[in-house]
């Protein structure tokens, strides 16, 4: 009950009158799932179908204000498992790709062709290159990501899997999980990865 | 029918400061939509502004004037009272002219 | 799990300091904020707001002049900057372009589905420009009224009532939907509105939850948008955010759309409504 | 970059006025002149070239006030100001635009040598004021960074 407690917490601080008969939380779930059931509709790729929460996405919509451990080990656990790695073994890939797929923020929008590969939106929220002075915060800056771990096979294969799925490193991360969610390709991937890691890549210079 | 421009004609020191807000696409002919034809280009290219029957100002514009243009300029020789005309011209040949009165400062 | 701990703690060691080059960069996109307010095309839209408000459309051939925004018909003036609000004549609670759609079928005819055909002026979505319900360069009349009437709340404190128990019902659903992440991209409002401080490239994001940033953000909505060259209303704003979530296509004037602007108009409360805005 | 530019713009130094070449006329009531020629140009030199001169000075006399970064390239605000006497003509190029002319205006006598608007910008370029001043052409330069912006695009 910890989320109930907080929620109750949350919403003492903007009840002016009346809060004794404030909604229950099943009213306010009833009418969320009314909501989300006859507000929405279908575009493009973007079917109504996205608004199906998976686990991980029930789980982090409920514990919004605060995680706690047990879900969040059991998350991580559950998307770990959910990591594939390139049958070729080859984790690095053209850093010149990773850079204009870290630029591009298409993708999966009911406003983008269905067929055209998607981008990584990476610089809009990190720091990457030095030269892109038009970058995010929401994640922290990754210049130098390289530089300061090197481009062992650990590194190498813990950075495709962060990009793979970033929520089997941190429950509830704002990232996408692009490969587990099939936004990004294994290809594109190593080349964010060689973008991160090479050590002619603008990210390390 | 084109939109009304919105002018301001105010007096600051002896001479007319002129801020105009025009309605207009200014499409530069350039962009595609979604099925890839192009969109014409729509855009003001003559812009006239008279005093007393006197041109204070004349502009020619490309397509790189932004949409829904601005424009601040200043004057002598106006006062509080009278009239500033401003007429633009666009290149499907639609014209539009709307005046303000000048105000005090 | 070693090597994950030992990157936590460089990620630490690395949050976001900024050089000099870079506060340059966000002293000068400062500058370019404040150049913008010289002169806001929102004006142009306003105007034609307010000669919609009186002229006479519809199967019925009148005008809105009697339309009832929650301050008793035909009041205009501060009624923005107290809504939503729940309306007894349709049972529901309201936001100001659900309300409009509302009396232009009382009172002038329309139907509903025309009514609340061609909500945004232009493309709803930035460089698409076949959108079904709008054009290049296509006026919208719902756009140009919002312009004019939250124009005319201008100045005025954030207020909306907050004791009918279907405005409490919809600010908790509001709240949960902000909280709702789904999709491929596993993106909720949350994503970007949960921290203080934080950007998308150079645009400063709003924590919704905090009041300052919820009164900054709802008391500039709606705005001209210079990227778009467009007045954009806070309907589309949640329309734009769900797109870009990668959600379905978040219907105008729905409950859920309603809902959100509930929530934030309450986080919001207390600020001074200074719109319509111009923004990038 | 600059050498080559001021070569450009150096060239012949040409004094033939926009009013004379008839690209401007403060008289012209109705603006219906157009010079098609000077707005289809691609470049630089070629927008100096169809404006009719054969060269421009650079000069501290002519201001160029806008942000060093615009946060959106669809609304750059600008304004040029120029503190040669007899200015006639303010004109703004963007170097790097599919069309580098973006406007013109003819100061007549009484009207400031000043004008404020908001031009498009296509990318990070120059833009350049160029000023017809007592017959001969001066100009001023300054870059212009356009940020990518939002997300989803």
């Amino acid at each position: 009950m910890p989320s109930k407690t907080i929620l109750a917490l949350a919403l003492s601080g903007i009840c002016v009158a009346g809060c004794a008969t404030r909604p229950s939380d099943s009213e306010t779930e009833r009418t969320v799932a009314e909501m989300i059931k006859t507000s929405f509709r279908t575009r493009g790729q973007a079917t109504v179908a996205r608004l199906s929460q998976d686990d991980a996405q029930a789980l982090c919509s409920k514990h919004a204000g605060e995680l706690p451990k047990g879900v969040s080990d059991g998350i991580e656990k559950a998307q770990q498992a959910t990591i594939r790695y390139p049958s070729s073994g080859k984790l690095m890939g053209d850093w010149r790709e990773g850079e204009r797929i870290a630029q591009s923020g298409v993708g999966k929008q009911f406003t983008d062709a269905p067929n055209r590969p998607a981008g990584g939106s990476c610089y809009n929220c990190h720091q990457l290159s030095k030269q892109e002075l038009s970058f995010g915060t929401i994640g922290p800056s990754l210049y130098q990501f390289g530089k300061q771990r090197g481009a062992s096979e650990a590194i190498q294969k813990y950075t495709y899997g962060k990009i793979y799925n970033a929520e089997a490193f941190s429950a509830c991360s704002n990232m996408p999980r692009f490969g587990h969610n099939g936004v990004l390709t294994e290809e594109q991937i190593t080349h964010l990865v060689a973008l991160l890691l090479d050590p002619d890549s603008p990210v390390n210079r | 029918m084109a939109d009304p421009m919105r002018i301001r004609a105010n007096m600051t020191g002896d001479k007319v400061e002129v801020k105009v807000l025009m309605a207009h696409e200014m499409e530069t002919g350039l962009r595609k939509d979604a099925s890839g034809n192009a969109i014409p280009a729509h855009f003001i290219r003559n812009v006239t502004v008279t005093h007393g029957g006197k041109t204070v100002l004349s502009a020619q514009w490309g397509t790189s004037v932004s949409r829904n243009p601005f424009l601040h300029f200043r004057f002598k020789g106006g006062k509080p009272g009278e009239k500033v005309t401003i007429t633009w011209l666009d290149n499907r040949g639609e014209k539009r002219t709307d005046e303000a009165v000048i105000a005090g400062g | 799990m070693g090597i994950q701990r030992v990157l936590a703690g460089v990620l630490a060691a690395t949050l976001p300091c900024f050089s000099p080059a870079q506060q340059d960069t966000l002293k000068e996109i400062e500058r370019y904020r404040q150049l913008l307010q010289e002169s806001n095309p929102a004006e142009l839209y306003e105007a034609r707001g307010a000669e919609h408000w009186t002229r006479k459309r519809g199967p019925k051939s009148s005008s809105l002049e009697r339309c009832d925004l929650g301050l008793g018909p035909g009041v205009v003036k501060g009624a923005y900057a107290r809504l939503p609000r729940y309306f007894a004549d349709t049972d529901r609670v309201q936001d100001l372009e659900s309300r409009l759609v509302t009396c232009m079928v009382a009172l002038q005819g329309f139907a509903p589905e025309e009514a609340r055909r061609n909500p945004f002026s232009g493309t709803g979505a930035p460089m698409i420009t076949t959108d079904p319900f709008s054009g290049v360069g296509q006026r919208s009349v719902m756009t140009d009224l919002v312009a004019w009437i939250a124009s005319e709340s201008r100045g005025m404190t954030i207020a909306p009532p907050m004791s009918h128990p279907k405005e409490r019902l919809a600010y908790q659903a509001g709240e949960r939907l902000f909280y709702f992440r789904a999709g491929p991209y596993d993106f909720g409002c949350i994503t970007c509105h949960g921290e203080e401080g934080k950007r998308i490239r150079l645009q400063n994001l709003p924590k919704m939850t905090n009041a300052k940033d919820a009164q900054r953000a709802f008391g500039t909505w709606p705005a001209y948008r210079v990227s778009e060259g467009e007045l954009r209303s806070m309907q589309w704003r949640m329309w734009e955010c769900i797109r870009q979530m990668r959600f379905p296509e978040l219907e105008f004037a729905s409950d859920a759309s309603i809902a959100l602007i509930v929530f934030l108009a309450n986080r919001a409360e207390g600020g001074t409504f200074d719109a319509p805005a111009i923004k990038r | 970059m600059d050498a080559k530019r001021r070569e450009v713009l150096k060239t012949g130094g040409g004094v033939l006025a926009l009013a004379a070449a008839g690209v401007i006329r403060p008289g012209d009531a109705l603006g219906q002149e157009w010079n098609k020629a000077a707005f289809d140009t691609k470049s630089v030199a070629e927008t100096v070239k169809a404006l009719g001169a054969s060269g421009s000075t650079p000069s501290s006399g002519v201001e160029i006030t806008a942000p060093d970064i615009a946060e959106n390239g669809a609304v750059v605000p600008i304004a040029v100001e120029s503190k040669l006497p007899r200015t006639e003509a303010i004109a703004i190029l963007i170097e790097k635009n599919p069309n580098t002319l973006s406007a013109e205006f003819a100061i007549p006598s009484g009207t400031d040598p000043f004008v404020s608007t908001r031009v498009k910008m296509a990318e990070t370029s120059n833009i350049y004021a160029l000023v017809v001043a007592d017959g001969k052409y001066f100009h001023a330069v300054k870059e212009i960074k356009v940020t990518i912006g939002g997300c989803g695009g």
